[in-house]
């Protein structure tokens, strides 16, 4: 919108950006590396599961099976039809948000309530679970397949696979941010910020709040299919526990929660934080689902508007 | 004069009930038009019929000719028609900067550029009152100046007419004649026809070119605001039957 | 006639369904909390109970303790970690409570699979098995099934006849004017969510006197009563006993002719086509 | 509902502003709002049982119900009827006889005539004048000003949250202000 907004937002893009770049010269063991790639497919995915939930209100419970139908349909044909795996991820990606721009209509056609779309998604989330397994001849149920590798083309010979990777995903976060902050500063930045107040108003002052929130869902559920593909190859193994609601939805939404709602900086910091929290708790086994459920009650009683807001109130630093 | 909305037996029913019932009316270009009725007359539901919240049963509206009947809120407004809220509803998180220039962006019939919905949302707060609060989160005005800033926000869509419900209650006698003044104002200068729904009857009275009354969902009389207070059914529509 | 011991096991299995179920209706109808650790009750209690008949406690005190339990642990939430959710309105409110009960729901399927991790635990009679006209019945199943459905006619005759259940429905249906007459709805809230965890203690034990409990059910436990009482309309009780035997008859048979993830995607569809189709529900109204 | 910002209400010469709705249901005051709020899938005689929650009142339900049935006799005939089923009319009746049900000493009654067809409202003045005949205080806040005055044995008009007028109902009945503050002329 103005100038000085414009500049903020790109000085603290270039920051966020500038220390992700520099965390694998830091961190060069392979272990270490995986994680860092996995910080950034969770963080894209927070990101993209912002854009629903965070902007518009739609309470997506189905973040695991937008990125698994994406990877499943791209990699079993991939592995199948030996098609270039470049060439099928758009064709998930796009069933991720079609089927996420499906449920939106869905939900403002029928007007549900957040809480109704939330169990709509997760009944989604779980059919889409049971089907994996069920449909064990063509996805290997629990055993799942290996999807052909991708191929980064210099990038690996140059940098080993896992920074390849990490430098691919880190390109698509810039691509990513830059768009997300044109978005905010034009006249679609505006209208999430009037349906976010007030949907109500928003349809009496002239915009078509529909028409807002089944793009965002389209777009948020690409973003989530693109990195759910890129997630899979990534691991090179897909099984279904990549995509379960307690592996990847449960742990995307406390990362926005955390981070917070709507804001741009939110989703890093909330897939830093509990990216490296994940790993400090691994050792516990099954108790790590109990440490969850115990970081989640924590947040929505103590902890509601998330941490960059709650930054921003105290310092009153305009952070994004 | 030319008619530039026009009502054709709307009605409306709430689980059997009817709320507005056969419901005709016709509003002139430029005119002022006050819309009163004792609580629960339907007057906020026929608003809500006229500018597309509400789907009516049955009846059609017409607005510049064209039926707008069952057409989404959104398409309503951009085709020239604002409203203001009972309960004004201002995006209480944005500035007031912000508000009036969501009317201008996103209810104007062309899209206009950035810097002239800004400018024209400086304009607009300006008319109403509000120039010296440009960067100040809605949340933190008062009731009264939430109203002022929802009719600011209305008045940059640039609409043809606007709806107006309820803008005088708890004003004090030299605020009710402050606002009538930017009433007229609006008509004279943006040359807004107004479709008013008002319970501080003296303003009504003194304002609008005609009165229309609603008595339980039905149209109970229609005229000059001098023939209206000599109407006894009006009188006893408000002040019960056996009136001296 | 293979079919008829599939629909009384189908029945049996509605029943407990139920028994969860209406719990969540009614505790999402006086306070608007979808309480997300509902089938974790019934774990506890079942587990409880089941410990404790293992090591030869008589069979009806083991299910009084688990039961009792279960409503303790479930009056202590009530007031402690709800409270924050109670104090919300309207949409935040249901947000809060929905995703506080989520976080209890995993911590104490954590701790319970931690704990108990792997084990099957059953409650047992002391008969095996009945023969009747030729086909084997179980009368775990059978006595299951009885203290379910008398226990469900029970609640229904507390809700409609006495002041206390007519005071619930008051509040279920409207609120303010429940304050109106002088009721005090968040008492009501308190004792009915003492209650709904009670009688998921309860299905947990009656899981476990008729099949076996495992830790590991308590997720499954939650997400099918949350579905069998959308589809009977949220706030209605008997809509949701009546689903809750429908669903629960027609999982039966789904499985025994298809397979178990085929009915378990019917169900989850039963849910979502509800939602969409019929959000208030198989019967369409309130309590 | 909402509690008064200043100043207190008091009963009995105790404070009460800041008790909640139920608790002044309780103590003896009864606010029967415009919306009714009555419970519409439940049916009359539930409805007016419930009306007698309070232990107060449960002591006293089988005389009230007698009271309310008399004065009321058109409740008595649809005793089973479901709330929601009845006409306008009849729910403000429903709500007015609940609101004695709790044994109240202050009956207030918000708005009773809203949405009534004329006949109805005379009916209904005519009940709440012989309401106030069983030695009940009613608060009336009320738009029908003639009706209003005639039944009441004093009149307060209020302008934009201030008391503008007072008087005896007689008295205000004849005063050409309070119509010129309804009708503005």
């Amino acid at each position: 919108m103005d100038k000085n907004q414009f500049r903020n937002d790109t000085i603290q893009i270039l920051i966020a950006v500038v220390i992700l770049a520099l965390l694998p010269l830091l961190f060069r063991g392979a272990y270490q590396l995986r994680v860092l790639n996995l910080f950034l497919l969770f963080m894209l995915i927070t990101i993209g599961f912002n854009l629903i939930f965070g902007h518009t209100n739609q309470l997506f419970l189905c973040q695991g099976a937008l990125a698994g139908s994406s990877m499943y349909v791209s990699g079993l044909l991939a592995l199948n039809y030996g098609i270039e795996p470049w060439l099928v991820i758009p064709l998930g990606t796009l069933l991720a948000g079609g089927l996420a721009a499906f449920f939106s209509f869905i939900a403002v056609a029928r007007k549900l309530e957040a809480i109704f779309l939330g169990i709509t998604t997760l009944s989604f989330q779980l059919i889409f679970q049971n089907l994996i397994v069920g449909l064990r001849d063509i996805t290997g149920a629990d055993i799942g397949f290996i999807p052909p590798e991708l191929s980064l083309g210099p990038l690996t010979s140059l940098l080993g696979r896992s920074q390849a990777y990490y430098y691919l995903l880190i390109i698509i976060l810039v691509v990513t941010l830059l768009i997300y902050r044109s978005v905010m500063n034009s006249n679609i930045g505006l209208a999430l910020k009037m349906i976010l107040d007030d949907e109500m108003a928003s349809e009496i002052v002239g915009v078509n709040v529909r028409r807002v929130k089944i793009t965002m869902a389209f777009a948020g559920a690409m973003l989530i299919g693109f990195t759910g593909a890129l997630y899979g190859f990534f691991n090179a193994y897909v099984a279904p526990s990549l995509y379960e609601f307690t592996s990847l939805d449960i742990i995307v939404l406390i990362m926005l929660i955390f981070g917070g709602k709507a804001t741009i900086l939110g989703p890093i910091v909330g897939a830093g934080v509990f990216t490296i929290l994940n790993e400090i708790l691994r050792p516990l086994g099954p108790l790590t689902v109990l440490a969850y459920g115990v970081v989640l009650m924590i947040l929505f009683i103590f902890f509601r508007e998330g941490i960059i807001p709650w930054i921003k109130n105290k310092t009153k630093l305009p952070l994004i | 004069m030319t008619i530039i909305l026009e009502g054709k037996s709307l009605t409306k029913y709430f689980g059997g009930l009817p709320a507005v019932r056969d419901v005709d009316f016709e509003i002139g270009q430029g005119e002022i038009v006050g819309l009163i009725g004792p609580n629960g007359a339907g007057k906020t539901t026929l608003f809500n019929i006229i500018n597309g919240v509400l789907k009516p049963d049955r009846g059609r509206v017409i607005f510049r000719g064209k039926d707008i009947t069952g057409l989404k809120p959104h398409t309503v407004c951009k085709l020239g028609m604002a409203r203001t809220l009972q309960v004004p509803r201002p995006f209480l998180n944005l500035s007031l900067l912000e508000n009036v220039m969501s009317g201008a962006i996103f209810g104007n019939h062309n899209t206009i550029a950035r810097s002239k919905a800004e400018e024209i949302a400086y304009r607009m707060l300006e008319v109403v009152g509000l120039n010296h609060k440009h960067y100040v989160i809605a949340k933190n005005l008062t009731l009264q100046e939430r109203k002022k800033l929802e009719l600011a926000r209305a008045l940059a869509s640039n609409p043809e007419i606007i709806l107006i419900d309820e803008y005088m209650g708890g004003l004090n006698p030299a605020e009710v004649k402050e606002a009538m003044e930017l009433l007229q104002r609006i008509r004279k200068e943006y040359k807004v026809t107004i479709f008013w729904v008002e319970h501080v009857m003296r303003a009504v009275m003194q304002l609008a070119d005609r009165v229309i009354v609603l008595n339980q969902g039905l149209k109970l009389a229609e005229g000059k605001p001098s023939e209206i207070a000599q109407d006894s059914r009006v009188i006893e529509a408000y002040l019960g039957g056996g009136v001296v | 006639m293979s079919y008829i011991p599939v629909i009384i096991d189908g029945i049996v299995y509605g029943l407990q369904l139920s028994l969860l179920a209406v719990g969540i209706t009614l505790i999402f109808g006086l306070g608007e909390i979808l309480n997300l650790s509902h089938g974790e009750f019934a774990v506890i209690a079942g587990v409880t109970a089941a410990v404790l008949n293992g090591v030869d406690v008589n069979p009806f005190i083991s299910a009084l303790v688990g039961v009792l339990l279960a409503g303790v642990f479930g009056l202590i939430i009530e007031k402690t970690i709800l409270i924050s959710a109670y104090k919300a309105t309207g949409e935040t409110r249901i947000l809060s409570g929905m995703f506080i009960t989520l976080g209890l729901g995993f911590a104490l399927h954590g701790y319970m699979a931690n704990q108990f991790a792997l084990v099957s635990y059953s409650v047992r009679l002391p008969i095996d098995t009945i023969e009747f006209l030729g086909m084997v019945f179980r009368p775990t199943n059978l006595v299951a099934g009885g203290i379910s459905a008398i226990t469900l006619i029970l609640l229904m005759l507390l809700l409609k006849y006495t002041y206390f259940g007519k005071a619930v429905r008051s509040v279920v249906q409207n609120e303010i004017g429940a304050q109106l007459c002088g009721i005090n709805p968040s008492r009501i809230r308190m004792i009915i969510f003492f209650i709904g965890t009670m009688l998921a203690g309860l299905a947990g034990i009656m899981q476990g006197l008729s099949s076996t409990i495992e830790p590991e059910v308590g997720v499954q436990l939650t997400i099918f009563a949350i579905i069998v009482s959308i589809v009977g309309g949220v706030r209605s009780v008997t809509g949701t006993i009546v689903a809750g035997i429908l669903l629960g008859v027609v999982y039966s048979l789904v499985s025994f002719l298809i397979g178990t993830y085929i009915a378990t995607i019917f169900f989850l569809l039963a849910a979502a086509l509800t939602i969409v189709f019929r959000p208030e529900g198989l019967l369409g109204h309130k309590v | 509902m909402i509690r008064p910002k200043n100043g207190r209400i008091i009963l009995d010469s105790f404070d009460i502003s800041k008790y909640e709705a139920y608790k002044r249901t309780e103590l003896g005051i009864s606010y029967v709002p415009a919306e009714r709020e009555l419970f519409p899938q439940m049916t009359v005689i539930e409805n007016l049982e419930l009306g007698a929650f309070t232990k107060r009142a449960r002591k006293r339900k089988e005389e009230n119900l007698e009271l309310v049935f008399r004065l009321f006799p058109r409740l008595k005939e649809r005793k089973n009827q479901l709330a929601g089923t009845m006409s306008g009319g009849e729910q403000q009746m429903l709500a007015i006889a609940r609101g004695m049900m709790t044994c109240p000493t202050i009956l207030m009654l918000d708005e009773p005539s809203t949405g009534l067809a004329p006949k109805l409202v005379a009916e209904l003045f005519e009940v709440i004048r012989k309401i106030t005949e069983e030695n009940l205080t009613v608060l009336l806040v009320e738009q029908h000003m003639t009706q209003a005055l005639s039944v009441a044995d004093r009149g307060y008009v209020l302008e934009t949250g201030r008391i503008t007028l007072s008087g005896s109902g007689e008295e205000l009945l004849v005063n050409p202000l309070v119509k010129q503050a309804y009708l503005g002329v």
